[in-house]
């Protein structure tokens, strides 16, 4: 079995090699084919691994590949663990970045970093499948960077766009603000436990959970809370929660695969896979669950906010993405692993075909994104057209399509949950339906239905860039009742997710919870569904009945629209506090610190003044025989005047 | 009875005025170098002195070779100065300073 | 009284440059000026032949004293003899072109030059006040006369009349405390001297001590410390740069051997005393000296400066009042008159057709003129600043062990400081020599080193890098010569 | 067959009279690089093989050479390694290599002695090393500083003159009350072995001051906040392999220092002074990652990055006295030593490298002024590869071996304190923002000018020394147990060591 | 013993007299003619504790040859009177540093009262006593190696002397035959045609 594990991961990574160090030499097609083979070879090998794991309950497998270090008897490895959360995570990612590696040769044929492009994305792949299959938090660690480091490259792809490479290097630096949180949880794992083992830790973590640490002096807190929260700010920043988010609009810099590659599949997901991973940990901590669930939730609610007045339709889907990993990391709040990673299965899958799907509008349009200049093209691209559709209302948990599934057993998570601030995380997440809906509703209504803005006559999109979005759309539709009840109910994550009792809302759901068709059919009825419909009414109304309604809304509560236009000016802070003052600090102490004071003052200051000691000196000299005489006498003098009182 | 001290005070006035007529003399090098010859000389108290008061003969031995040493250093001095004024037709010590610093 | 003839054999050296002296100066006066290397090749054979008289004679024992006490043969005298004789050797070498250029090349020269050294001769192996003074009075004459032999030049009369003024005033302060000691020991003889004063108790301490500050002032005079320094920068500027080659190397080794004579051997009981002010002229001359030569950019002056740091280097050695503080100075100063040799050596060689060296800044793209002695020069201003892979290094380290040995690590502390303020103006020759274009006025001339010279400046700069390697030999060599 | 040879002997001398015999050659630039290259070459074979046969079981000294010196000072010429200094050595041999090639052609004037400078350098630093006897150390520690002084000077930018002094007299300002202390202490010990030293009883007074004599001398070296400032300028001044050396070997002399000498000669000051240690490691963490964002100079900027990475370097060394206070034990001090070594080596490599494009770019346009390129990526994509490969490296990207040391550092320091590791974290961020923000102003974006149009991409000599340091750094990052494993019994001795009271 | 005293004060105080007017003279001509005073006042003062060859040898050598040299060198350079300046300047700094420096030795030569005691005693000589015998018989023996090497001082004070002084001065008139008979009349005049100055009218 190892070898197949082996092979998931190494497959992609030769793909990356090959097309990045010989892209150019054995040429375009030759290239797209090493990369899509490399990432359909970890595909269909990661369906071995679902068969073997999930469908034959094979026992987690935990084993090493080689020593990375070995130091003070810890012994840091690069190794596998794989069991059913990893088996769904790597079948997941290998699926839609396959999707994405099919689509790309459409997307991109014309882009000269052709093989570059897909030596990223299968990069992007291994980062990611090293990411999942990790067993300990170094290499966790390793491939939490990795991504971080194909995204920047991703990003900013379109190298000579200002706005791409700042975007690029926005989204690294962001990353880089929750890596240092979770760098400092490894530490704090590792001095815990000394082991950076995730088995070796989880079992050390009941004894964990008993120990404080003094971070002030004098006040003790929680070791496991402080290491939660360490784990949690790195997941912040993967996963993109406020106040980390900041990089994931801009991340639309980048072409659209990789928006779908980074927002379905790999990099935002990490951070929701790593709490779920972390279950034992996370279960040990109630403050730290907390802090999840109204983090989770706010970027749910306020971030969906956002996604209404976009205008860019990549961007648009952005938000919407940040405004789904607020409800994944909600669950994750309220214990409700499974339902996360169930969420973001499903997510992956509807947010991929979205995000394809817009792309292949964008293609139609000549790389215009401006859903303002679109309207009413369903009928000259239906395929696109239609899944787009299915996305959307798979999106917005229309009972029946698969996000409906997960998104509801979020719901009914966090309505069962007791930990604290749950009531504010279900009101501010039930309120996040309403405005998903009205949004993508918006979206939709806007790009293919509505009165056209364009002259010519658009094509449907090569089949390259359909098939992908007609393989994606039926996961969407059905995977989340095929596997709802296997993944969350049944022992579907098995032991890779740890749930404390009395933390145990999924239980609550599965008392109620007979089979996928019933829990749809209720759906119907339940209060998130009516809600869907009030945000597809008003999006109906106001975008396709009213047009002129929502400028004289934008225009009537302007100082909201400013707020929202500005994204709650998160960025003009950041802006302010932190590249603005860091650089005004960096000169400050460059000049003053470094040029003034220690060079100048100090290290060219000493010297001058041994300069005019020395010229002081040699003015002592005067060339005048008596002078010269006089300093001998008085040499003499002070001589004798010294030795002879001392005596 | 005249005592060693008397002579050797002398000495020490001797040898004063002769490091004053070096350095508070600012014109004349020759002056400079009769200063030198009161040094030697006030040296020459001492030795004489103490050879005396000692009984021991070799203080006087060591005047006669300082008298001899001072006769040719003068020799030599002179013969340096009578070099420097042909060059800058002055003995004047404060002309003298195109080497300082 | 009974004529009791003395033992010759142990000055034979002494009178065989006497004699030499003689003779070269007789048969210079039926020389014509063409033939005048005839004088200079006599004097080269004079020298050398009493470094090889004083090597092949046999070592002694012990110290053995002639000349009833005036004269001491030890093993110390006899390499500070053997050195004195191959550096004047080198000096008279390096300054031979020189002297050709600037009309300098007489008979004088080269008596005076040998005269000196039979006073530094006379100065090492010196055992009675009266000796010492006589050697070096035969000394400073000489270098007075060497200095104003140019008449034409208008410095070397002022650097002579100064170092005359000066040096007969430190003559007399030399004197008046020999008279002193004279006074409370009555003796001249050190031996006699020694043993008195080791005998003598706290209240004839005074006199002793009073007697001591003049001859400590005398010494520093000759040696060059601070405040007793003036003469050395006029002096080494004035006078033609061969003389300065020649007062700057030599000589220093002789003023070593009467600090030894005199505060060692004849008052090492009074060392409690002489050590506190030998500390105080050793700071001052290590910081002055690097802190005035730093602001010079005439490069003879600023060699004046170096010495003069130098000097409270070596005098570190001695303060310590230990065997090993006596051979570090000892290898300081033989190794401080090896570089200063270079030094002067390459400023005097390069000093040709009428372009003197006067400044640093001529020493500008010498790399591109003659990359050969530009290393030379190069390792030569490393070694002073005591750079390491130089043998300038391990004078320096010698003598800061004999004080941190003694306890004295402030004033190693402060020696070490001083170096690194002098390293900067070492530096600035490699810059000059290295870093910077050649000055137009030098472009065209071409460099005539004559082979004997070059092939002599060269071991000079090889020997630096080689002792910088292995010093071990030269070290146990200085440590044996004391050891008597 | 091999092992029977003096290895290190030859390691130190081989390059010295390479580089000799390259100065009285003659100014053949043909024949000169290919002898200098394969001097160099062979030095690092010489090298390799003190890797192969190193002995990772034990703590002693290996490879041990010794000859009586200097009876005088009872001074001997006695070399070995042991796990700190061999990989040192051949990271010194591995970087003269690149160094060699970096220059091929590049270097117009006084070609010949350019490689003779580095070749004895070479020698030298290798000297350092492998030197056990203190006065041997001092000297090849010293001797060091001329042919480094020359390289700045003769081959340097246009404030050469001032760089190369500072750069000497700073350094030699240090090194002085070293040599105070070495001196001092074999009055003790009556001998210059440093292994005699590590035994030295020593009572706090004297620790005292030999923790400060040999601090300055190291911190200036390191250099450490706040006796830094000579490293921007000697590496702006520098020539491309003058800075390359500099940061590749030079700086970590310094971090050899404070584990050959400070550890486990004065344990009882480093643990009582280690505030001082960690303070200004951490101040050079923060403060100069900020001064580096500001930088406009290429050079000036990967120098200030320099300085910060070894304030990890230093932080990790002295991280485990802290470490015992707060938890009694000196578990993970380990980490924090090795850690800073591999760091050391790393930044050697990833450093070097930097330099080395840095280097490209300026034999192309003669400018390192940020300003002046933009899009270098558009005509130069190769090139870029490898900038942006080891600005991710410089960075702490896993995968790369900058990414390891940082990583056992403040593995090492969580254990000591939180507040510790949360400083020094902050080198993840401003190490990223530094050196991203100056890929994205150099690499990225639109063609600037016509200047960065006109570039042609690096040729297969350049291709060749960045792809050997890129392979280098990648192995080192994806494994760097073949670096950690040599160390660990150097390290347990020297922990032994230190945590032994001397008082 | 007190016209020994009364003349010892009498020498002294001439001296010391003398002395300072050697220094202060401004006529270099008088002050060498002081110091030739002080070196008979000294000599006399020498006479008085019975160091006879020294006290002649100084009037014989020093005011005899030497003090003549300085004479001749002062009337050679011809700079007889020179305008005093400067002195007044520096001469409070200066004298006291001179006057503690004479108090300062003086307090130590008689303070402790060292050189009062048993072992400095003044022994008059027997008068069959001859100082120079005593002198010149160790001199020529004992002292033969400082004598050899004052022989030589003065022999390099002669080289010096000469070879600093003597030359062949520039500015004297001095007929050179060999040169003046050398000359003819082609090598000392030249007829140069000219043009007329004026045109022909």
């Amino acid at each position: 079995m190892q070898n197949v594990y082996l092979w998931i991961v190494l497959a992609p990574l030769c793909g990356a090699v090959i097309t990045g160090l010989f892209g150019p030499k054995i040429g375009r097609s030759r290239s797209h084919l090493v990369a899509i083979s490399g990432v359909a070879i970890s595909f269909l090998l990661s369906l071995v691994v679902v068969y073997q794991h999930i469908l034959n309950g094979a026992a987690p497998y935990d084993s090493t590949v080689y020593t990375w270090m070995t130091i003070e008897g810890i012994c840091l490895k690069i190794g596998f663990l794989v069991d059913n959360l990893t088996a769904v995570m790597i079948c997941t990612v290998t699926f839609i970045s396959l999707m994405v590696h099919i689509y790309t040769v459409g997307y991109m044929q014309d882009d000269d970093g052709y093989q570059r492009f897909f030596s990223y994305i299968s990069l992007f792949t291994f980062a990611m499948l090293m990411l999942v299959m990790a067993n300990n938090f170094l290499q966790l660690f390793f491939g939490w960077e990795g991504v971080g480091l194909v995204s920047y490259l991703l990003i900013g792809f379109w190298y000579k766009r200002e706005s791409a490479i700042y975007a690029s290097f926005k989204a690294f630096l962001v990353n880089r603000v929750g890596d240092f949180g979770f760098l400092l949880g490894i530490a704090a794992v590792l001095m815990a436990c000394n082991s950076i083992d995730y088995a070796e830790v989880f079992i050390a973590a009941p004894m964990i959970a008993r120990s404080t640490i003094q971070i002030i002096p004098g006040v003790d807190w929680s070791l496991m809370t402080l290491i939660c929260i360490l784990l949690f700010i790195g997941a912040m920043g993967k996963s993109a929660q406020v106040p980390l988010h900041v990089w994931l609009p801009d991340s639309m810099e980048g072409p659209t695969p990789i928006s779908a590659l980074i927002h379905a599949a790999t990099m935002v997901t990490a951070g929701i896979f790593m709490v779920a991973r972390m279950s034992p940990l996370f279960e040990l901590s109630e403050t730290a669950l907390s802090f999840i669930l109204v983090i989770g939730s706010v970027t749910a609610l306020f971030m969906g906010f956002l996604g209404i007045i976009q205008n860019d339709i990549k961007r648009v889907i952005a938000y919407s993405t940040l405004s789904q990993l607020g409800y994944m990391t909600a669950a994750l709040g309220v214990s409700a692993y499974p339902a996360a990673i169930f969420h973001l299965m499903t997510h992956a899958f509807f947010k991929a075909l979205l995000f394809l799907g817009a792309g292949s509008v964008i293609i139609a349009m000549h790389h215009e994104q401006d859903i303002r200049k679109m309207g009413g093209i369903w009928k000259q691209m239906p395929i696109t057209w239609f899944t787009f559709l299915i996305g959307t209302l798979s999106l917005v948990g229309v009972p029946g399509f698969s996000g409906f599934y997960s998104k509801d057993s979020i719901l009914e998570a966090v309505y069962a949950s007791h930990i604290s601030s749950a009531s504010f995380a279900y009101f501010s997440m039930i309120l996040g339906v309403f405005v998903t809906s009205f949004y993508s509703f918006r979206l939709y209504f806007t790009v293919f239905h509505g009165e056209t803005h364009i002259q010519e006559h658009l094509h449907e999109t090569p089949l390259v860039v359909t098939i992908p979005l007609i393989l994606l759309s039926i996961p969407s539709v059905v995977i989340g009742a095929i596997t709802i009840e296997p993944l969350l109910f049944d022992t579907g994550f098995g032991s890779s997710v740890f749930v404390a009792p009395d933390h145990n809302v999924l239980g609550h759901l599965e008392l109620v919870f007979h089979n996928s068709i019933s829990f749809g059919l209720h759906g119907l009825i339940g209060l998130p569904f009516f809600l869907v419909l009030a945000g597809f009414g008003a999006a109906f109304y106001l975008y396709l009945i009213k047009q002129e309604l929502p400028e004289l809304i934008k225009q009537r509560f302007y100082k909201i629209y400013n707020v929202m236009d500005h994204k709650y000016f998160f960025d003009e802070i950041y802006q302010l506090f932190f590249v603005h003052c860091g650089q005004k600090l960096g000169t400050v102490l460059w000049k003053f610190g470094d040029a003034g004071l220690i060079d100048g003052l100090l290290v060219n200051g000493s010297a001058q003044l041994v300069v005019w000691f020395a010229s002081m000196v040699r003015r002592l000299q005067s060339g005048y025989l008596y002078t010269y005489a006089f300093a001998m006498i008085i040499g003499l003098l002070i001589f004798l005047t010294w030795f002879i009182t001392t005596h | 009875m005249i005592a060693l001290t008397d002579y050797l005070m002398l000495g020490v006035i001797l040898f004063c005025i002769g490091m004053a007529g070096i350095f508070l003399n600012r014109k004349n090098v020759i002056t400079m170098l009769m200063s030198i010859e009161l040094i030697l000389l006030s040296v020459n108290f001492n030795f004489i002195a103490f050879s005396r008061f000692l009984n021991d003969s070799v203080g006087q031995v060591f005047v006669f070779f300082i008298l001899t040493v001072a006769a040719a250093e003068s020799a030599i001095g002179l013969a340096i100065l009578v070099v420097l004024f042909r060059q800058r037709r002055t003995i004047n010590v404060t002309d003298f300073n195109t080497l300082k610093g | 009284m009974k004529f009791v003839a003395p033992d010759l054999m142990p000055v034979l050296p002494e009178l065989f440059v006497l004699t030499m002296s003689c003779i070269v100066l007789v048969v210079d006066m039926f020389l014509e000026r063409q033939q005048r290397y005839i004088t200079y090749w006599l004097t080269q054979l004079t020298l050398l032949s009493v470094a090889i008289l004083i090597l092949s004679t046999p070592a002694v024992q012990e110290s053995k004293l002639a000349m009833f006490g005036h004269y001491i043969k030890d093993t110390l005298g006899d390499t500070l003899k053997f050195f004195i004789c191959i550096v004047s050797a080198t000096v008279f070498l390096y300054s031979r072109d020189y002297l050709k250029n600037n009309e300098l090349f007489r008979g004088e020269y080269f008596v005076l030059g040998l005269f000196g050294v039979l006073g530094m001769m006379v100065m090492v192996s010196a055992h009675s006040l009266l000796s010492i003074y006589l050697g070096l009075e035969l000394l400073s004459l000489s270098l007075y006369a060497m200095i104003a032999l140019n008449r034409d030049s208008p410095t070397a009369a002022e650097a002579a009349i100064k170092y005359f003024v000066l040096g007969s005033l430190a003559s007399g302060i030399l004197l008046y405390g020999i008279s002193m000691i004279y006074g409370v020991t009555g003796s001249v003889d050190l031996q006699v001297v020694a043993a008195v004063v080791s005998g003598k108790h706290d209240h004839d301490d005074l006199m002793l001590v009073f007697g001591l500050v003049f001859l400590v002032v005398g010494l520093a005079f000759k040696l060059g410390s601070v405040p007793f320094h003036m003469w050395i920068p006029d002096v080494y500027q004035g006078a033609p740069t061969s003389v300065a080659l020649y007062i700057s190397s030599a000589p220093k080794l002789a003023a070593f051997a009467l600090i030894i004579r005199v505060l060692v051997y004849g008052l090492g009981s009074l060392q409690g005393d002489w050590q506190q002010m030998l500390i105080i002229l050793s700071i001052l001359s290590m910081m002055l000296g690097n802190l005035a030569a730093i602001a010079q950019t005439n490069i003879k002056r600023m060699l004046a400066y170096s010495t003069i740091s130098h000097t409270g280097f070596l005098l570190l050695g001695i303060l310590s009042g230990t065997l090993e503080g006596y051979s570090a100075s000892m290898f300081y100063s033989i190794i401080y008159v090896l570089m200063v040799v270079g030094a002067f050596g390459v400023v005097t060689i390069l000093s040709q057709s009428g372009l003197e060296i006067e400044n640093i800044r001529d020493l500008s793209g010498l790399h591109h003129r003659d990359p050969w002695l530009a290393f030379i020069m190069m390792t030569v201003m490393m070694s002073m600043a005591g750079i390491p892979c130089m043998v300038g290094f391990y004078a320096k380290l010698a003598v800061l062990q004999a004080v941190i040995n003694i306890g004295l690590i402030w004033l190693a502390l402060i020696g070490v400081i001083s170096s690194v303020i002098g390293a900067f103006y070492y530096l600035r020759v490699v810059k000059f020599i290295y870093f910077d274009e050649i000055e137009h006025l030098r472009r065209k001339q071409s460099l005539e080193i004559s082979r004997d010279v070059k092939f002599v400046i060269s071991a000079n700069g090889l020997l630096i890098i080689f002792l910088g390697l292995y010093p071990t030999a030269l070290m146990t060599w200085c440590t044996a010569s004391l050891l008597d | 067959m091999l092992s029977e040879l003096p290895l290190l002997s030859l390691a130190i001398w081989f390059p010295v009279i390479g580089g000799v015999a390259i100065l009285f050659g003659g100014d053949n630039p043909k024949f000169t690089r290919l002898f200098a290259l394969t001097v160099g070459i062979l030095t690092f074979l010489i090298s390799t093989q003190l890797y192969t046969e190193f002995n990772t079981q034990t703590a002693a000294m290996q490879f041990q050479e010794c000859i009586r010196w200097i009876p005088t000072f009872s001074a001997n010429y006695h070399l070995g390694v042991d796990g700190f200094s061999m990989p040192l050595i051949l990271l010194t041999a591995f970087m003269t290599v690149i160094v060699i090639i970096s220059s091929w052609e590049v270097v117009k004037h006084r070609f010949s002695q350019y490689m003779a400078a580095f070749l004895i350098m070479e020698g030298l630093m290798i000297g350092v090393f492998a030197a056990l006897d203190a006065l041997l150390f001092y000297v090849f520690f010293e001797a060091m500083l001329i042919p480094m002084f020359l390289i700045i000077g003769i081959w340097g930018g246009s404030r050469r003159v001032y760089a190369t002094f500072k750069f000497f007299l700073y350094t030699f300002f240090g090194s002085i009350f070293m040599l105070v202390a070495l001196i001092y202490m074999h009055d003790q010990a009556k001998s210059f072995e440093i292994l005699d030293f590590h035994k030295l009883p020593l009572n706090m007074h004297e620790q005292m001051f030999i923790f400060f004599a040999f601090l300055l001398s190291f911190a200036i070296k390191v250099p450490m906040w706040p006796f830094h400032t000579w490293l921007p300028d000697a590496h702006v001044e520098a020539p491309t392999g003058g800075s390359v050396i500099l940061a590749a070997i030079t700086l970590k002399i310094g971090g050899y220092g404070f584990l050959r000498f400070i550890l486990p000669i004065v344990p009882d000051a480093s643990a009582v002074l280690d505030w001082l240690i960690l303070t200004m490691s951490l101040v050079a963490v923060v403060y100069i990652g900020f001064i580096a964002l500001m930088q406009q100079d290429m050079k000036k900027l990967i120098a200030y990055s320099s300085i910060s990475h070894m304030g990890i370097v230093t932080l990790g060394f002295f991280v485990m006295f802290t470490l015992h206070r707060h938890t009694g034990n000196f578990s993970g001090a380990t980490m924090g030593i090795e850690g800073s070594m591999v760091q050391m080596v790393s930044h050697g490599l990833v450093s070097g490298a930097l330099f080395l494009c840095v280097g490209v770019l300026y034999d192309r346009l003669h400018s390192r002024q940020i300003k002046d390129y933009g899009g270098v990526v558009n005509s130069m994509p190769v090139f870029a590869t490898f900038m942006v490969l080891f600005c991710m490296a410089n960075a702490g990207l896993p995968g790369t071996s900058g990414f390891v040391g940082e990583f056992m550092v403040i593995m090492s320091s969580f254990k000591a304190g939180f507040w510790l590791a949360f400083i020094a974290s902050f080198t993840l961020i401003l190490g990223a923002a530094y050196t991203l923000w100056l890929v994205k102003r150099v690499i990225f974006g639109d063609i600037r000018n016509d200047y960065v149009a006109s570039l042609e991409d690096v040729n297969h000599r350049e291709i060749l020394m960045l792809s050997l340091l890129a392979i280098t750094v990648l192995i080192i990052g994806i494994w760097p147990d073949l670096l950690t494993s040599i160390m660990h019994a150097t390290v347990d001795n020297l922990l032994r060591h230190s945590t032994l009271t001397k008082l | 013993m007190g016209f020994e005293k009364y003349m010892f004060y009498l020498f002294s105080c001439t001296l010391i007299f003398s002395a300072v007017r050697v220094i202060t003279a401004r006529n270099s001509v008088h002050a060498v003619l002081f110091l030739v005073l002080t070196f008979f006042t000294s000599a006399a003062l020498w006479l008085l504790i019975e160091a006879e060859f020294l006290a002649i040898t100084m009037v014989l050598v020093y005011v005899g040859a030497v003090m003549v040299l300085f004479l001749f060198v002062v009337m050679m350079l011809d700079i007889n009177v020179i305008t005093r300046g400067g002195l007044i300047k520096y001469l409070p700094v200066g004298s006291a540093v001179a006057t503690v420096i004479v108090i300062e030795m003086m307090l130590v030569v008689t303070g402790s009262g060292y050189f009062n005691s048993a072992k400095y005693r003044f022994i008059p000589h027997t008068t069959d006593y001859s100082n120079a015998e005593e002198l010149g018989s160790i001199l020529y023996t004992f002292y033969v190696y400082p004598f050899e090497i004052a022989s030589i001082i003065l022999l390099v004070a002669i080289i010096a002397a000469i070879s600093l002084t003597l030359r062949r001065r520039l500015d004297t008139k001095s007929q050179n035959l060999n040169q003046q008979i050398q000359f003819s009349k082609s090598n000392r005049v030249q007829l140069i045609k000219l043009a007329a100055e004026r045109e022909p009218s």
